[in-house]
């Protein structure tokens, strides 16, 4: 049916997985809707600057179609010179990010976007330069520009909170703007992307294949290791390269690790945004074993650091299995007796039903993934949906709930853990033997590839072109995160302000993971909060003397 | 030339002069002469407690016709009415000195103001003042026409509505207190003089509960309306609202509480004890409080908060009245007596505190010109002796250790709380309100003085004439309230002249009502103060920061708008505001059928006249009772 | 000789009461798998707030935001003179209950004045949202205060420590124990202080020794809470009754924090709800009390 | 009812806060802690160099002293093991230690020296003793007598015997 859809454009790769189509602008409109009609929610986008190639720049626009299977990835081109491409948001609500870090980085222009603002670059970046483009050096440093704030005149009748961007709700760095009136919410504004590491530019500029699962695993604190797995998969998907079993079946229990040891931290910081902090403690204390079995196979507790491109690095001996086995059971019964427990009590259950509703289309449009799509009653896992490492060999169920609200995401959530429990077992119980890593692969030269997980808050894509001498061209890793985030103001209106923290906190938001993608020194974004910071300081020193 | 007639020749004086230019310069001379006056009620309020019969006027000794009928006017102090004229007193003389640079706000023609003014002050002493039924509704109307126009001075469309609604309201709650008049001079043979109608009435009246009953449902309808009790208060938040502040101050501290005296003169001298009455009472005074209080809890204009608390304060004093007549008439003299103390104290504190509080309102307005508690902000940088001010005004409305308010307040509860009748019901609403009205005024400071504004307001402090009066009223607020012997013992002068025996309250440092309570207000006074300042000489603070947003820098309106205050708990209480709504909706379809009604016979008739129209029934079905009842 | 058993009192709650916090860390994080600080950990931050110099913020309303730390205090530590503690003798004549719960509003309204001239916008809210708590705890506590001085006929301290042994009076006082609970600002009627939604609401902008007080003042005023409950009932000659005192605090402190730890944090909206229900209780043991039960 | 289960639970299972650091705490046998290098194995040869992801490990020479020097920053170090992965000599590698706070700077570096070899022809410095013997372990005999010219040397030396047409 994708191939209907695509008839007439020039239709670059079509395999089992992945489609990959060149199409005009003209026609992208069109396309697009049909894709999104026929199923296909928007996954991510990906500018290219191609002019060493063929002196044009390039957008590629991802697609998850689950009905068929595959990934469709449309390619729009544009002259170096003209610059100009057609914007998809009018038509898919879930591009406007995409396109805007577009415009940000590559400078690319899209006409009928909605929104033409600056979405990752900060307020004080001076115009007109576009740090992703290859003519640009990765350690250029730049003065700030003088920012341009806004006006505007505030209502009498409805108090504007700022939520961020050091907010003790929030742990990481980001900036929400509340709009309340009397205890309600009448309307929320974001603006992220303020903790900048330029991790694309590092990668593409100075980092080797094989370094750069080290990096990926970086992206994000909790769950690391779908990225780098994203992005081991994403080359040996542009290079096929082939993958042992036991390596397949070793990332996979890897994964699920990461998943139990990220719900159950969630679930710790739930509780504790509900004031609940015993649960946050128990809780967190289950989590403790699971941590003890990363540590046990790894040899770390996070940051796993065990695949490479072609497989995996450490093998589970039996020794360890048996270990492993014991602590997944006293895991198990802890934080199933906790989360029982916690989820009988009242006024939890009320402070979390009813609230945050995000509706199935809305989401849809957006394109939220995993957890916060299950919990609104969008049927989506990657794991499911395109197999990857051993998951088309472990039968597991996914859970979906049709609540649209935080309790549900919750209850996602709840499920979500003990069916990995199991699926952990699962695996080590029939991993087959052989050996770890193939190591002998060509790298093809400017070639796209691209790799899909399932973290624990939903959809990673990574799509990367591949460069000859064991290079990348162009990176593009989009944590899950940044398909969500849109969805938060949705869900804070109508809300009571107290509820702010546990619904930001119900799509298990991770910034860093949504921000890496931006830019150049780590400075640079909090250039807009430096006035804040040096109060900071100087409390601090106040303190001191 | 006794200095009765010097006071009233001084308002003639200054209304007849007002006549004559509208100018800045007259409006100030008017308000001078007044305040002098004021000084002179004052003085005769003193001396009514010393000598009472020093200050006498008589009037048409001896004269023909309608004078004949009327009886000679006389004009006398007695204890009682010399408490509420030192109220007046004192209160016309802040509102006087306070209107001298206030009234610069108007820019237009103030003749009208001129005239009324005075004459507005000199009836309202009158009414106080005369020993006379028929006289006393003569000066009661007088009162009410003038203060009318007072309240119609701004002449934008919404202040004449207010005035009229005001006027029709008031005029028709009189007609049904003449008919009340008529049948108490048809039982007493003819005679108007309160003396008499204090030999005659009560012995007869004992023994003809009917009439007693007639009687009192006159005077309660038509002193409720004055006073404002609910559900007949619907004309007092836009009249207060509407008037120049100065005269909401007179009208909310002392026109009042003249009704307040005269249900005193009723129920304890010309009718005889009846716990029923009293009960009745006690369940208005209950009512009007906690409704007044809830409503004014929701209110975003300044003065429109400060009127519907007025009615929630007055709510107080009533209930304090009723329990007093409940608990007298049960035998309990001790309780009782209390009771009709602290109805007196509260009287006199609500008249300090309220006055100070619209005073200051006013002085907000005339430098910023605003009343909207959702635009103003932050101005105690700016005003901090009226912030001040409003501070110990707040406060002591709210009843807080050791102000006026806490004192006057304690003394209700004292008297309803631990009485193992349905009267410590009222108590605890009583309790409960207070905190509502401590919210409330934490509102009220808060929003216009403390919280950011949201945009800059540039304003000076306003001119000493302005903030003296203020200043007064607080030192009085402060000293009430930490030395209550003064009042209490004007009170129990006051209460004996009108045949309570208020037994020694040991009122000296602090009070003690045997074996039920006792409160120290100075100690309390002195320990907090201590302690206050010790604690605040431990902490200092040199260091001066920008308030941390979590971060951010951007200019928002970061201020919590007065409508969105308690939100929440307003919203657990939606049944109050719902009932009120469905009241609401059913008097106006009444006041519907009541209008075809009048138009039917021919009561040309404005829109708020509803009272009027209603008071016209009512004569008909009232003159068939008493009709029935006499014969 | 009295007055300087009021001193003694008031010097044993200032010391007593940041210890009595410190046990309630303790078994709080006992309840969470914790080791915990040592008792005397509230003390130790006290004094290290105590050295820290106090920041004004340039928005605030300077002279109210100094004045309500030390209100919040004075008050309380007022209220600490009418009632006796853990020497029997009080001055009890200066004031009565309804001093006494005056005086608590004293305080919480310094503690709000303080928050809102703050300028700071989570100061504002938690202000406004501890105020409306204030109100609806009121409205139950009046109806428990009634049938208390109903049935002890009196408001006077004298007559209600020991309260007489009539049905409507031990309800009552259970009742009150229950309005401590949600007076002393735990969870889950902390809403004021959210940490997580309103950074510590009022208390905000507060540091240094401004933040000291506040937060003694805090305890002082649970610590006289439980003292009021404990007088219902403690009976017997100085020393015994010092003794049961003693241990009845630290009983109280023991449960409410049992309680604390296994419960999570209301809406403000919720929080009334429940009181409003609970004022019907309230109103019952009104009922009784007037019937002489 | 949950509640009193959880209270019950938390006083079954007591307190499990570690007495860290008054007490050692375990870590499990193969842990990635802090990397050391071998001084007597290392040969020089630089595969953990090209390898390391952060650059923590920098191989370069400092001619006028003769010497190779690797150079092991803490401060940049991940801890992600693939020095030792790729290390032909196993002199690279990772300890249980993790406490690796320090109040100077200093104790993060590990600096090794190794004797470079001069070129039998130019007697230009060009590469380790030990990578030398390593390689010549690994070559076939009759190439050892070319180990020991530096590179540009040994190219002009084939490039001699092409000239004379020889096969080696």
């Amino acid at each position: 049916m994708v191939v209907e859809i695509l008839k007439g454009c020039k239709i670059l790769r079509h395999d089992e997985r992945v489609t990959v189509a060149e199409v005009s602008p003209e026609k992208v409109r069109e396309i697009a809707k049909e894709l999104f009609n026929a199923g296909c929610y928007y996954s991510c986008g990906m500018g290219v600057d191609e002019r060493p190639i063929n002196l044009r720049f390039a957008m590629y626009h991802v697609f998850n179609c689950e009905a068929e299977r595959r990934h469709v990835i449309l390619k729009l081109t544009t002259p170096a010179n003209g610059l100009t491409m057609p914007s998809i948001t009018p038509v898919i609500e879930g591009a406007n990010w995409s396109e805007r870090e577009a415009m940000d980085m590559l400078g690319i222009v899209f006409d009928g976007h909605p929104e033409p603002e600056r979405l990752i670059l900060p307020e004080d970046w001076p115009e007109g330069v576009y740090p992703l483009r290859k003519d640009f050096p990765y350690n250029k440093k730049l003065p700030p520009a003088k920012p341009k704030g806004e006006k505007r005149k505030p209502r009498a009748d409805v108090m504007e909170v700022p939520l961020g961007p050091y907010h003790p709700t929030l742990h990481e760095p980001e900036y929400f703007e509340i709009y309340v009136k009397g205890d309600k919410i009448v309307d929320a504004k974001y603006r992220g992307f303020h903790v900048h590491r330029g991790m694309e530019k590092l990668a593409e500029s100075r980092m080797t294949l094989n370094q750069i699962p080290f990096l990926a695993e970086r992206i994000c604190g909790i769950c690391g290791c779908t990225h780098s797995t994203a992005y081991c998969q994403a080359v040996e998907d542009a290079a096929d390269i082939y993958v042992p079993e036991r390596a397949r079946y070793i990332r996979t229990i890897m994964l699920e690790v990461e998943r139990i040891h990220s719900h159950l931290l969630w679930f710790g910081i739930a509780c504790h945004l509900l004031g609940f902090d015993s649960g946050f403690m128990h809780l967190w204390r289950a989590r403790e074993y699971i941590m003890d079995v990363a540590e046990l196979i790894t040899g770390n507790r996070k940051t796993y650091g065990i695949n490479l491109v072609g497989g995996v690095r450490r093998d589970i001996p039996e020794k360890k299995k048996k270990k492993v086995l014991e602590l997944l059971d006293l895991a198990e019964k802890d934080s199933r007796e906790v989360l029982d427990s916690v989820a009988k009590m009242k006024e939890l259950r009320e402070r979390m039903e009813n609230v945050g509703v995000l509706p199935k289309k809305k989401g849809r449009r957006i394109g939220v993934v995993g957890p916060v799509a299950r919990a609104s009653g969008i049927d989506t896992d990657v794991r499911r949906d395109h197999p990857y490492a051993a998951y088309g060999d472990l039968d597991f169920e996914v859970p979906v709930y049709k609540g649209e609200d935080v309790l549900s995401r919750f209850l996602v959530r709840y499920d979500e853990t003990f069916q990995s429990f199991n699926m952990i077992r699962q695996a080590l119980a029939n991993m087959p033997e052989g050996e770890l890593i193939n190591e002998d692969y060509e790298i093809p030269h400017f070639k796209l590839g691209i790799g899909v997980t399932e973290a624990p808050r939903g959809e990673d894509v990574h799509v990367l072109i591949t460069w000859g001498e064991n290079k990348v061209y162009r990176w593009h890793p989009r944590a899950s995160t940044y398909n969500n985030l849109p969805a938060v103001p949705v869900m804070l209106r109508d809300n009571d302000i107290a509820d702010a923290p546990i619904i930001i906190a119900s799509i298990d938001p991770c910034f860093s993971c949504t921000d890496h993608v931006s830019i150049i020194d780590s400075e640079r974004g909090r250039v807009l909060w430096r006035g804040s910071l040096e109060e900071g300081v100087r409390r601090l020193g106040d303190g001191k003397a | 030339m006794t200095p009765l007639t010097v006071i009233v020749i001084l308002f003639i004086l200054a209304a007849v002069v007002g006549l004559f230019s509208g100018g800045k310069a007259m409006t100030k001379a008017v308000n001078l002469i007044s305040a002098l006056a004021s000084l002179g009620i004052c003085y005769l309020g003193i001396i009514g407690f010393t000598n009472a019969q020093s200050v006498k006027l008589s009037l048409f000794e001896g004269g023909r016709g309608i004078t004949g009928l009327l009886g000679s006017l006389t004009l006398k102090v007695t204890p009682l009415s010399a408490f509420f004229l030192l109220i007046l007193g004192v209160l016309s003389f802040s509102a006087s000195l306070y209107g001298v640079s206030y009234m610069d706000m108007y820019k237009r023609d103030t003749r009208l103001y001129n005239v009324s003014y005075p004459l507005f002050l000199l009836f309202m002493m009158l009414t106080l003042l005369t020993q006379n039924l028929l006289w006393f509704i003569i000066f009661w109307e007088l009162m009410t026409l003038f203060s009318q126009f007072l309240v119609a001075f701004e002449r934008s469309e919404r202040a004449v509505k207010a005035a009229f609604k005001y006027f029709c309201m008031t005029k028709a709650g009189a007609d049904f207190m003449l008919l009340a008049i008529v049948l108490t001079i048809i039982k007493t043979a003819g005679t108007a003089e309160y003396s008499g109608i204090s030999q005659v009435l009560p012995s007869y009246l004992i023994y003809h509960p009917a009439e007693t009953y007639a009687i009192a449902i006159g005077m309660i309808v038509g002193l409720g309306v004055k006073a404002a009790v609910v559900p007949l208060h619907s004309w007092l938040p836009d009249a207060y609202m509407e008037a120049p502040s100065n005269v909401s101050t007179l009208l909310s501290g002392v026109m009042e509480k003249i009704p307040v005296y005269m249900m005193f003169v009723v129920f304890l001298w010309f009718l005889p004890l009846d716990r029923y009455l009293g009960l009745g009472i006690a369940v208005i005074g209950t009512l009007t409080l906690f409704f007044g209080t809830m409503y004014a809890l929701k209110q975003t204009d300044s003065k429109r908060l400060l009127a519907y608390h007025s009615v929630g304060q007055i709510g107080y004093v009533i209930l304090a009245l009723g329990a007093g007549l409940y608990l007298l008439s049960g035998g309990d003299a001790l309780l009782g007596a209390v009771a009709l103390a602290a109805s007196l104290y509260h009287a006199i504190n609500h008249a300090t505190f309220k006055g100070l509080l619209f005073l200051t309102a006013g002085s907000v307005a005339y430098r910023t010109g605003s009343r909207d508690l959702n635009y103003l902000g932050g101005l105690a940088k700016f005003m901090p002796i009226t912030a001040f001010t409003a501070l110990i005004g707040a406060l002591s409305i709210a009843g807080m250790p050791p102000l006026n308010g806490f004192v006057s307040k304690w003394m209700i509860y004292a008297s309803t709380l631990p009485t193992p009748t349905v009267l410590s019901l009222f108590g605890a609403f009583a309790l409960f309100i207070s905190s509502v009205t401590t919210a409330s005024f934490v509102k009220y400071f808060t929003t216009m003085f403390t919280r950011p504004p949201l945009e800059r307001i540039e304003v000076k402090e306003v001119p000493p004439t302005m903030w003296v009066p203020q200043a007064i009223l607080a030192f009085v607020c402060l000293t009430f309230g930490i030395y209550p012997k003064l009042p209490l013992g004007l009170i129990s002068k006051a209460l004996t002249s009108v045949g309570v025996s208020v037994p020694a309250l040991k009122t000296f440092p602090g009070i003690v009502i045997p074996s039920t309570g006792n409160i120290e207000p100075l100690a309390i006074f002195v320990i907090l103060l201590a302690f206050g300042t010790a604690f605040l000489a431990l902490t200092h603070s040199k260091v001066v920061l920008p308030v941390w947003t979590t971060g951010t820098r951007k200019p928002l309106a970061m201020r919590l708008p007065a409508s969105s205050y308690y939100a929440s708990f307003e919203e657990e209480f939606e049944e109050v505001y719902s009932l009120g709504e469905w009241a609401g909706k059913a008097i106006s379809s009444i006041w519907r059928g009541t209008k075809r009604l009048a138009v039917l016979y021919e009561v040309r008739s404005y829109q708020a006249d509803l009272m009027m129209t209603a008071s016209a029934v009512a004569l008909l079905i009232m003159v068939l009772i008493l009709g029935g009842v006499s014969l | 000789m009295s007055l300087l058993g009021c001193i003694v009192n008031v010097i044993f709650a200032v010391i007593f009461a940041p210890l009595l916090d410190g046990l309630e860390r303790k078994v709080k994080a006992k309840l969470q798998t914790r080791q915990g600080p040592p008792l005397v950990q509230t003390w130790l931050d006290l004094i290290k707030l105590s050295k820290r110099p106090s920041v004004t913020p340039s928005e605030s309303i300077g002279w109210l935001f100094r004045l309500g730390p030390p209100m919040a205090l004075a008050s309380i530590l007022t209220a600490f003179f009418f009632v006796p503690a853990i020497l029997p003798d009080s001055m009890r004549f200066w004031g009565d209950i309804i001093a006494f719960i005056y005086l608590m509003t004293l305080s919480t309204v310094a503690v709000t004045l303080g928050g809102f001239s703050s300028g700071n916008p989570y100061a504002q809210i938690g202000s406004h949202r501890e105020v409306s708590l204030f109100m609806a705890e009121e409205f139950s506590l009046a109806f428990v205060i009634a049938a208390l001085a109903v049935s002890a006929k009196s408001f006077m301290l004298s007559n209600l420590f020991p309260l007489p042994l009539k049905a409507s009076a031990l309800i009552g006082a259970l009742l009150f124990a229950v309005l401590a609970y949600v007076s002393g600002a735990r969870v889950p009627f902390d809403v004021s202080e959210a940490e997580p939604e309103i950074v510590e609401g009022p208390l905000i902008e507060y540091s240094g020794r401004q933040l000291a007080l506040l937060k003694l003042s805090m305890y002082t005023k649970r610590l006289l809470l439980f003292t009021v409950f404990l007088n219902f009932f403690l009976r017997g000659s100085p020393a015994v009754r010092a003794i049961y005192y003693v241990i009845g605090l630290i009983v109280l402190s023991v449960i409410y924090s049992a309680i604390e730890a296994s419960c999570g944090r209301f809406r403000t909206k919720d929080a009334v709800r429940f009181l409003k229900r609970f004022s019907v209780l309230g109103a019952l043991c009104w009922l009784l009390a007037v019937m002489g039960w | 009812m949950g509640r009193l289960k959880l209270i019950s639970k938390a006083l079954s299972i007591g307190k499990v806060t570690e007495k860290y650091p008054f007490a050692p705490i375990e870590v499990p046998e193969d842990y990635r802690g802090k990397p050391v290098i071998n001084e007597e194995k290392c040969i020089g040869c630089g595969a953990c160099a090209n390898a390391c992801p952060p650059q923590a490990i920098q191989v370069y020479d400092d001619l006028e002293r003769g010497v190779r020097i690797v150079h092991l920053f803490l401060g940049r170090c991940i801890f992600c093991a693939r020095c030792q992965d790729v290390c032909p000599v196993e002199a690279i590698k990772l300890t249980k230690e993790f406490e690796l706070a320090t109040p100077n700077q200093d104790d993060l570096h590990q600096i090794v020296e190794l004797k470079l070899a001069r070129c039998s022809k130019c007697g230009k410095p060009f590469d380790t003793y030990r990578h030398l013997i390593h390689v010549a372990e690994n070559v076939p005999p009759w190439e050892r007598g070319s180990l020991l010219l530096c590179p540009e040397c040994r190219r002009e030396k084939t490039s001699e015997w092409r000239l004379w047409g020889c096969k080696r």
